[in-house]
């Protein structure tokens, strides 16, 4: 097994009585984009401050490609960090800021200039080099945050809500570019955000945090479709959570068990990898997979309903219905071109595959 | 809806507020002119001779060099120390804003006469000599709190952002002083620097109290007070005025095209 | 990486500033407490009985009634027409915020002994004769331009929308102010009001320029330290500089404690 | 025909040599929930301002209920507002600010109280009276400042950018709760936004404005779907924008005319409603519009395109795909369970109902 380019141990943070992160263990791969999401004082950023060494952990270890770095100053770790508010040297030209890596670490002025080029070249800002930080929009300026982070070839850059500041549009701009530069230099990318739009637009692997504790870790697609939590389920988008108990367990395919769960809109099949021992729990389901109509094969159905209002989002609908036998109130998405309106009477239907059974 | 004859009144009071703070040193300014020996009306100037009086006087220009030494050497000092105090406290969370605004305003609240008795007091009990060393001493115990003040109200998150990312890049504690924490305040240095400069070029009662032989021009001008008001005294008081009101300025032009630059 | 060990020489280095800064009055205060009749070491206190000399001392209680009458009432002229001011000024858009800075400040950098010798011209010019009141329009010449930058600091972008909100739901111009802007402002006020009556409180040269028979507490001291400095005049200083003080933090703790609730 | 509730007159607003809004004729009916969207520096505000009675206009009318305000005081107008920072009174409790307004009519105390007990009970807040307002969240602080403005039946209620302060998820939930208010009371909303998703999902009608100038007006569906200018089609969520040709124009139904328009996509077959008298033209499609996979019944194959990078958005792909032939990139949108990745080949279909012709 080759070694992880990031290891955290037992990490836990104090500040006074407040605990900020506990007992985390997680490792990180080379070359791996991850996001940390989570709300703000989830922990995702202290922890992100224990690995660049602005903060040192009450207890536990930090190991870089194997070194224990838990008590090395910022200025000696193989990581460097692209801060929020970018934090660049404003009484230095754009060049000025790109090669001040390299100045600390003493390489050849010659280098530094060919360096300090090939850096500005990759975030597309070489015509600027020799101008100051105040003359460069949001996006410039966090692009040069970037290329100074990374002209010094860390072994992992962190990057603490390097979008915060930007407008949505250029946001999402931003986010694509980041994800094509981290491809381009293979470095790892430890990257946090409250944003989960983003963090599932550019990571290839999300750990959710909440409460100092990581909720759930995996690719966007498996944290969005099967959340491991209710708060990790409730977190990545809109989701439906209705409260059911297991009236019957039977072996499925694969190792997996068949649940069949009694909820207030029927008896719903659902299949689990690690079923629970309690009988009280919770089946999440997307707006999107929410059906109306005539149910399709293999689908259940989960009663008629009234649209209480309906909302119209462009690629979208959203509307709340309202189920009045059992009093359920649902989210639920329709298709663009759906034009239901307030009043209308629905019948609702789901495929059952698309249920997850939360236990925590 | 900002109609103009709406803010007329608004604009005359505020016009006449400020004729009143500065009518007597308009005063004094214009009765510098007068042609005669006495500073009442009418006014039979323009005249520069008591101008050219003050510039043929020994005694006043050995005090106009004593505050320009003591002004130039006391604010250095003041800033320097200054910026170290602002420098280290801001390396600590205090625990509430109100105690650090406390620590920041209370010197500052603290009289001149206070310090000057203070002041006295303690050279005496350590047997220092008056001097314009003593004066100096004295200005930059007044002068340094501000300094402090100044320096510190700068010092704010993003100062400390862009520390931590120097480290991050790999600087050294000294390199990140050298190279960005007094270029990135420098403005703020240089303001303290003026400020101080002309607060040390016009105070007068503890040059007084901690002096003997060697004076500066504002003690110098309590002394020609004893005769009475003069032209001569308006000349010089209107001088004085004209140094730090132009320092002032000068200071605003600089610090606030640095800015933009 | 906050260890405790790095810190200790940046909370010597300020620990120390502020010895410096405050070892004068300390002294000051200390040799008031002095048993014999000069204030040098060593020290053989402490005693009350210059404290009990100054109290049965009609001069200096006379002198120390008229110190609070001028503090208080040319307080609340300068606060009231600062605000009056900061409320008018506040009504444009400046065409630049420099031009603004300027116009709060340069009134503050004006030396007190230019306008002590300004007034003295003026009140000459109109044969206003020396005294309390003239002291008082003294105080207001230097205190305004403070209540005023004070104030207006406080009219923020925000203290003009809520001002407009006011107005939308059918307030005139006079429930603007006085239910709105006033109300809004109060700590400001406050805040304005008790600065300057610390700064007229312990000020000295206009007091004494201006003055003739009625006279403010700094004069007092002033002609008693004609005679040296002695352990009675330790102990005016010393009350002096407890009663400023302890204005400042009771200011501080009332304006605090507004802005909480 | 009934009298509009709001009409501007041809309204000019310069500051200086800047024009705010240039000669904007604009008629707002009784009962509406109008929207004015557009980007920062486009009018909006300014326009907002104007009729609530902060701006004088440089020229032109401005009508409530058929009455020229023009120069009336805001004081006097039949107008409140929502403002942006809330523009709360910190100095008085929740239900002396919502009684304000009463008290400046000269309401008496015991009518007074009950309107503003009617208001609170509105926005849900009765039970905060006597609290201050530093004691509120941000989003019942908002809905402070509705009651607030509510409780003296304006004709027409203006809110200036009212949730920009909240974050997303609350922002979600107070447009619902301001759409379900507004139908409540039955007063016309004017609300400024620049983010198009709250424009839709609150707006019975939507302004879009640019530059000073009205760009578009009509029913989100309408806007979203068949934009009338290219900054609308732009500005309303992601589009693609593609250059062509009109070679053929024939008569279509209902008296549209059909038009063939030459792209780099091939020929594609348009209807439009008032042709241009000019030929060259552009047509926009959206992500969601076009389709992979075998075409289905009438719509038109686009060619072949490689897919240049794909993200995962919850619900669905967003991916970025080339067509070589004609050196053309467009943005795809395809469906939560369509696994694409960087490299696949896809074949691009479109229906052509889908795309709308824009010259200007």
């Amino acid at each position: 097994m080759t070694t992880p380019t990031v290891e955290f141990r037992n990490i836990t943070m104090k500040f006074g009585d407040k605990v900020a992160v506990q007992d985390i263990n997680l490792s990180i791969k080379s070359g791996a984009f991850v996001v940390l999401l989570g709300p703000s004082g989830g922990g995702k950023t202290t922890l992100l401050n224990i690995l660049g060494g602005f903060l040192e952990p009450t207890a536990g270890q930090v190991l870089v490609n194997g070194h224990d770095v838990t008590h090395t100053p910022s200025s000696k770790r193989p990581t460097t960090t692209v801060f929020q508010d970018y934090a660049l040297f404003p009484h230095m030209s754009i060049a000025g800021n790109v090669a001040f890596g390299l100045k600390m670490r003493g390489v050849p002025k010659s280098r530094q200039n060919q360096l300090v080029e090939q850096a500005l070249d990759m975030v597309g800002l070489t015509h600027t080099a020799s101008r100051r930080i105040h003359e460069l929009s949001g996006g410039q300026r966090q692009r040069i945050a970037l290329a100074r982070a990374l002209v010094v070839e860390p072994s992992v850059l962190l990057l603490d809500e390097p979008l915060g500041a930007l407008d949505m549009k250029l946001r999402r701009q931003m986010q694509e570019e980041l994800k094509s530069i981290q491809k381009r230099v293979g470095t790892t990318f430890i990257h946090v955000t409250h944003d989960q739009e983003e963090a599932m637009a550019i990571a290839d692997e999300i750990v959710v945090m909440n409460d100092g504790f990581i909720e759930d870790i995996g690719a966007p697609e498996r944290i969005y479709l099967e959340p491991a939590s209710l708060f990790t389920a409730n977190f990545m988008g809109e989701n439906n959570i209705i409260e059911g108990r297991i009236i019957d367990r039977k072996e499925g395919d694969s190792g997996t068990q068949c649940l069949t769960v009694n909820t207030p809109l029927g008896q719903i099949p659902v299949n689990c990898v690690t079923p629970p021992e309690v009988s009280e729990i919770v089946l999440s389901i997307r707006p999107e997979h929410l059906h109306t109509g005539e149910p399709e094969n293999g689908h259940v159905t989960l009663g008629v309903a009234t649209v209480m209002d309906s909302g119209f989002f462009g690629t979208h609908h959203q509307c709340t219905v309202h189920l009045g036998e059992t009093d359920t109130t649902l989210k639920v998405r329709l298709s663009q071109k759906d034009m239901v309106s307030a009043g209308d009477v629905v019948k609702l239907s789901a495929d059952p595959g698309d249920f997850v059974a939360l236990f925590r | 809806m900002r109609y103009m004859a709406r803010n007329l009144p608004a604009i005359f009071y505020v016009a006449l507020i400020y004729g009143f703070i500065f009518l007597p040193v308009a005063v004094l300014v214009l009765f510098s002119f007068q042609e005669t020996r006495l500073p009442i009306p009418p006014f039979n100037g323009p005249s520069f001779k008591w101008y050219e009086a003050i510039f043929s006087d020994a005694r006043m220009m050995d005090a106009l060099g004593n505050s320009v030494i003591v002004a130039v050497i006391s604010s250095a000092f003041s800033a320097a120390l200054g910026f170290l105090a602002a420098y280290s406290l801001a390396r600590f969370r205090l625990p509430t804003p109100r105690l650090l605004q406390g620590i920041l305003t209370a010197p500052l609240t603290v009289s001149y006469l206070i310090i000057a008795m203070g002041l006295l007091i303690t050279f005496n009990a350590i047997n220092m000599p008056k001097s314009l060393l003593t004066i100096g001493i004295g200005h930059v115990v007044i002068n340094m709190p501000l300094c402090f003040a100044i320096l510190y109200s700068q010092m704010g998150e993003h100062q400390a952002n862009v520390e931590r990312a120097a480290r991050d890049l790999g600087a050294r504690e000294w390199q990140v002083l050298v190279l960005i924490s007094i270029p990135m305040l420098w403005p703020a240095l240089f303001a303290s620097f003026f400020l101080s400069v002309t607060f040390s070029w016009d105070e007068f009662i503890i040059a007084f109290m901690v002096s003997r032989f060697d004076v500066t021009l504002p003690v110098e001008i309590w002394s020609m007070l004893r005769t009475g008001l003069n032209p001569k005294t308006n000349a010089v008081g209107s001088l004085v005025f004209l140094v730090s009101f132009a320092t002032v300025i000068v200071l605003d032009f600089i610090v606030f095209r640095k800015r933009r630059s």
